[in-house]
């Protein structure tokens, strides 16, 4: 099982803060995630932006980032704090 | 050295953090502060921000800012408040103090936490305005001034 | 564009000078301050230091300074306190603040009033120790510092 | 007259925190004084050194700076404010 987060604009977009989401003996980097949620059409197309950033396990990570069972995986938009 | 992260709804007391940085060492030669301000936007339109964050990650990644902080310049303690939730106009956002022996480390430690904090911790700004409320797009030249560091 | 600049031997409030900087316009977006402490020196034999400087043409140079900082960059004010006479350990010497629209801005303005500050202003530094008094030695890096905003 | 201000090592070493001079036809630059000056010879001949610092009327100068009759010469070693 993954625990998937979405943040700020993208969940309201998605107009969802997160699932869980079925462990896929095919999972092995993050950007695999990515493409199954891009494949269900929109809204969720919308993480296929090149700008949208991944954080594993509350570390920034990108889409090659190795992903395993167990692990969450956030989306969200640039930060813009501060 | 000593981290200091608080996350919080509150408003600060910007005194309480600079006295603490005044006063945790005999060594303390330079105390440099930065504070963000909530300022006009939208011609006056805007009314105020509302901070949300990643908890737990937020607090992660400014400790990670903060480690790298020292292992570049030689800090005595870094203090960091961000506050989340809605705001109004004029009111305090983030503080970020260093106290060093030496300006220059106390300066630059400073610039380069804000720099930071702007790219890599999870906080995402909407702006509220008397007309509607809308999510604050990043700025390329944030992305550029922590780039800066990297060379 | 304000300036404010003291030359006092009384301290001064460090959070009352930042209110000043918080207050005077709403287009404030980040506040900068540098404060200078009197820190521990030859091996915790120091006592204190004892600042002189040239009445007159403090003020003049420090304003100067002040104004070529908001050529280089769009600052709101810009305050100085410096100290002069008699200091203890862990005392406050000098105040620099300085308010912008945009934090870069702020740091850079704060980081270039202080290395001309500490350059061209007419304070001098005698050391006061237990065993005697002495003049405090320029340093070449100070030096290096200014230079640096002048490529 | 010329009215001559001393400051800090530059002061103690002089024992003397100014004086007047009086206006030669022969001064032209800042360094005509200095010269004046150390001629006198110890403790005077401290000033040659190339640390010094020269205002005039309270502004920064150097050697080089052109005097007048009335003006406010101040020598002293570097600053060390801050």
């Amino acid at each position: 099982m993954l625990q998937l987060r979405f943040f700020a604009s993208l969940r309201d977009q998605l107009n969802c803060d997160g699932e869980s989401l079925d462990w896929n003996d095919n999972f092995s980097i993050a950007s695999d995630v990515r493409k199954v949620l891009v494949a269900r059409g929109t809204p969720w197309d919308t993480l296929s932006k090149s700008t949208v950033l991944i954080a594993i396990n509350q570390e920034m990570g990108n889409d090659e980032t190795t992903i395993n069972d167990g692990d969450e995986i956030a989306f969200f938009p640039p930060v813009t704090g501060g | 050295m000593n981290i200091s992260i608080s996350i919080q709804s509150d408003d600060f007391s910007h005194n309480e953090e600079y006295q603490k940085l005044c006063n945790d060492s005999p060594r303390i030669g330079a105390i440099v502060t930065f504070c963000g301000l909530v300022r006009e936007f939208d011609d006056s339109n805007g009314k105020g921000l509302f901070l949300e964050h990643f908890a737990g990650m937020t607090e992660k990644t400014l400790e990670n800012i903060c480690k790298q902080a020292a292992e570049r310049w030689p800090i005595i303690s870094m203090r960091i408040v961000h506050r989340i939730g809605a705001m109004e106009l004029g009111e305090q956002i983030v503080f970020v103090g260093v106290n060093s022996a030496h300006r220059k480390a106390a300066f630059h430690a400073c610039e380069f936490i804000m720099d930071f904090l702007k790219t890599d911790a999870p906080f995402w700004k909407k702006a509220l305005t008397k007309d509607s409320d809308y999510w604050v797009e990043a700025k390329a030249s944030d992305t550029e001034a922590a780039n800066t560091w990297k060379k």
